[in-house]
């Protein structure tokens, strides 16, 4: 059986490595979609997750004082942890990145700072919106920096991402679909004359269908394959670039996808071979 | 594919699990009963066709062109169905036949189609295997059953040429090869010697006068009057939709066959 | 497509500009002089076939199966080309023809194909009127030709049922239908009678007589010796690669055609 | 001519769409990588290409020492502009994005800077380095900031992405190719008897190709269209989401593909549709 649909596959090896190349093809645009989404999962979880809220002090505050007003803040319900970041922190945290200028900055353009870190539970916009009200209104607070509006963009963003990746994705598995069925469909129709003489001398459903199932799993998989590679090698390449590039200034650390995801690619992409085969069978075995 | 046995015996046993129905035995090979065949309302192809045909019987069935000779035989081995009567096969009716039994029936019927149906782009000993490949016996058993049939058609030592660069009267009889490669129960020959010269057409009706004295049924539709005459056997007309048997003597053919031209 | 007329005459004009060539009306129409032609070493199919027809002839070929009269047809209509020698079509060497003239010429020749070529899927009208739309006829004149050509093979009416479904018999008369509708100046007719009864057998050779005498050349290859007897047309025999006229009074024919059988 | 093209098409309708779509998924990823790489020449063109070198300036600078270094430094042959930015202009700057933190900040957290124009002839790493050096000398300058890093990190950036699209618009082109030739041998294949018949009766060569030329020509001037369509929704869709998240974030706008483009997509698809089909016929018309 196996033999047979080897030999079926290299009767037509041009339109075989063709319908390989177009599930490839789609299943690395949805796998890339998915790399895109993991990372810019990773770029929420870093920026956007434990919701932090910046409270900065104004210039006059006593040590005393800032301490106090470090323990009420963790003493509020909503806080996990608050912690305070001097001036000279603040400068030597921004400057780790190397950057020259800012280490040799005057201190005092970096205002101390609490740093809070608000429990995930809490983390409603309302939530976050009555905290940074209430401290507001202490005294020797200057500002509170509650990050709202560009963690719900990059949240908004993900959301949007998560969509376009679920209708790519759904598109892709029905490409897939409708490409391995129409191999199968065109490998029966160069066939026909092959079934129809092998149906007249006694042959039975599953010797005559075998071959075509084998045929579109292989196909699926093996498009599925490719496409992991593929992505592999493109994400490899362009790593060392991104990082230091676009990355380094969205504070982004490029992550491939998980093992798991990339085997169930390649499983999934020949079952759904498998299935567009056995339509494809359904559709050209009737007459 | 390891569930069906060989059928070396003439016990056909269509039934996927291969169980002999004993009772068969004594049963006329083949009945057809009130057969109606209808393709367009207006020209029904088969109006009622009686026809009872027993185990080792050669039986020739002529006719004009378009009476429905073909139409006989693809309602035997099932590649139509008949739209009124019955048609049974060892005593057992064809039309109930499940889907999963229809190859257990074809394996039991060696046909020589009219139109070849051979693959072109295969060999000879491919064209004439598969009959056996679908049994799923082993490759030894093929080469040697297959060189045999070849032999037995004249074909012997083309095996490896494929099958569209043959000439017409080679092409039938790969044809002939795949029907009775098989050792089949049944032999229907659909105008086998359509392609052959008159030499050949000869030898080919003693091949399968010698298969039938081996046990085996042989149908055979022609319209070569040469081996009408050459053969004495029983003959069936299908003329106007029905079946006319045609040979009670020569002499009772001539109004029924010939349309004006007598026999001898 | 604009650019060829059809061939209601009988001088062929097969040269793309539809240029005539006056002095070709006085040649033999074909002239096969020492033709060959070798598929397998061992075993030539033709060796050195000599063979004039005149304009207007009707000749029969026949032969034992695998003898080559399918492929000397083939030759005639550059299917295939000669291995050495000279097919002479109105005095003019086929294969110096350039690939553009080819369609030119085969618009000058019907065939009837041994294994028929028709197109399954395409209705009777459509594979009849494919030969008259590729000189670019209009559909009126189409329509009107093609309903003659199916009432001169018997097939009236039947114009829109698809070919896949019609009877051996019925699918070898499309075929010819095919090949005369164009009227073209050589007919070549491959057993064009092997699925027919002998009564429309004998129809269909009245038929190819008849388009004859309007001044068709007919080549007429067949095993059919009923039809060979009716018609005391010139005979060539294809034997181990060789032609030999065979009608010196039908007494000669005994050896040569027969292998025994005596043709009366 | 075009009819028969027409029948042809109709005849196995499902391998055509989907080659069709096949063709649009293909265009559409070589599409979208140009789209990318005209945001992102967009990008460098606004963050990288006029050579900023921004000078800041020590705390105890008099007006008058500013005018007159900012006058010796419009003077260096390398300079097109010199501005004086003080550290309330830097601030409101900084606020226009609409960040209250920014705006209620202390002054003083804005260092003055001279902002210098380089001409974009002079651009090159030495000699940005030879004026940052240059200046960085003078006594009241506190830091030279010439951002040659980031600038140099985009450019590259570009550089990978202009290859990888060079690479992905071969691999697209071929695949383009492949799927109709593909397609169109299909159909060849599908319909082997017609044109052996066809041969036969006397057709000529043109009457048999005609039509399977359109129909290649057709596969992939649809192809495209579909491809750029695809491309417009998508963009319309992500725009918005686009430039409230990220976009705002690396400062870009996006740009969709110039008419022009869009129109050689479409004109280019069919006549590679229409090469594909020819190559398909000279191998698929052997026989
Ligand atoms: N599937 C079908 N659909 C419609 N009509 C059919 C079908 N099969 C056969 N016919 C018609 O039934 C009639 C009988 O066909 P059949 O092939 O049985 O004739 P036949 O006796 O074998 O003739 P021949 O000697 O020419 O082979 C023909 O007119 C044919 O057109
Ligand atoms: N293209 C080919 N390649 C190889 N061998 C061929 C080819 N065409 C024909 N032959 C061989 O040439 C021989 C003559 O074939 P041809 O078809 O001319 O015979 P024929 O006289 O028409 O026989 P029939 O009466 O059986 O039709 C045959 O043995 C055939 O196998
Ligand atoms: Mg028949
Ligand atoms: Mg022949």
């Amino acid at each position: 059986m196996f033999e047979r649909a080897l030999k079926g596959l290299r009767q037509q090896l041009g339109t075989q490595m063709m319908s390989v190349a177009t599930v490839a093809l789609a299943l690395f645009c949805m796998a890339g979609a998915l790399l895109m989404l993991e990372n810019a999962g990773a770029m929420v979880r870093r920026w956007g997750a434990p919701v932090k809220v910046t409270v900065f002090l104004a210039e006059g505050a006593t040590v005393e004082q800032v301490d106090s007003l470090r323990r009420a803040l963790a003493g509020l319900p909503e806080v996990e942890e608050a912690r305070y970041v001097s001036s000279a922190e603040a400068r030597q945290a921004l400057s780790t990145g190397g950057d020259q200028a800012v280490a040799s900055a005057p201190v005092e353009l970096f205002p101390a700072t609490i740093e809070l870190r608000l429990a995930p539970s809490a983390v409603t916009a309302e939530r976050v919106a009555s905290v940074a009200l209430r401290v507001r209104r202490i005294p020797m607070v200057s500002e509170v920096e509650t990050y709202r509006g560009f963690t719900e963009r990059l949240r908004g963003l993900l959301v949007g991402g998560r969509a376009a990746a679920g209708v790519i994705a759904l598109g892709v598995l029905l490409c897939v679909f409708a490409v391995v069925s129409n191999t199968v469909r065109m490998s029966l129709a160069a066939r026909l004359r092959e079934i129809e003489v092998l149906r007249l001398v006694g042959a039975t459903r599953s010797y005559i269908r075998g071959p075509f199932l084998i045929e579109g799993a292989m196909l699926g998989g093996a498009g599925a394959l490719v496409a992991v590679i593929m992505l592999g090698v493109v994400f490899m390449t362009l790593r060392t670039q991104f990082e230091l590039s676009l990355g380094a200034m969205i504070g982004l650390r490029p992550v491939f996808l998980p093992w798991r995801v990339l085997a169930s690619l390649v499983v999934g992409g020949s079952m759904l071979g498998a299935l567009g085969s056995a339509a494809a069978l359904r559709r050209g075995l009737q007459s | 594919m390891g569930r069906s046995r060989v059928s070396n015996s003439f016990r056909p046993h269509f039934r996927p699990d291969g169980h002999f129905d004993s009772a068969a035995a004594h049963k006329p090979i083949l009945v057809l009963e009130k057969v109606m065949k209808v393709f367009r309302a207006d020209a029904p192809v088969l109006r009622g066709v009686d026809l009872t045909i027993e185990r080792g019987e050669f039986v020739f069935v002529t006719g004009p062109s378009g009476a429905g000779k073909s139409t006989l035989l693809k309602l035997i081995y099932k590649a139509e169905t008949v739209d009124e009567g019955r048609i049974l096969f060892c005593g057992r009716d064809i039309a109930r036949l499940t889907e999963d039994s229809v190859p257990h029936l074809r394996r039991n019927i060696g046909v020589v189609f009219q139109d070849f149906r051979l693959v072109p782009y295969w060999t000879v000993f491919e064209n004439v295997a598969v009959a056996l490949q679908v049994m799923g016996l082993q490759p030894r058993v093929i080469r040697s059953r297959v060189a045999l049939a070849l032999e037995r058609v004249g074909l012997d030592g083309r095996g490896e040429e494929k099958v569209a660069v043959l000439s017409g009267g080679e092409q039938q009889r790969v044809t002939i090869a795949r029907a009775i490669v098989t050792e089949p129960a049944v032999v229907l020959a659909d105008e086998p010697t359509g392609n052959l010269d008159p030499v050949l057409a000869l030898d080919i009706l003693g091949l399968f006068e010698e298969i039938n004295e081996g046990g085996t049924t042989v149908i055979f539709a022609t319209h070569d009057r040469t081996l009408l005459e050459v053969s004495p056997r029983r003959l069936v007309v299908i003329d106007d939709g029905r079946c006319i048997e045609a040979r009670a003597g020569l002499a009772g053919l001539g109004g029924v066959l010939d349309h004006g031209i007598s026999l001898n």
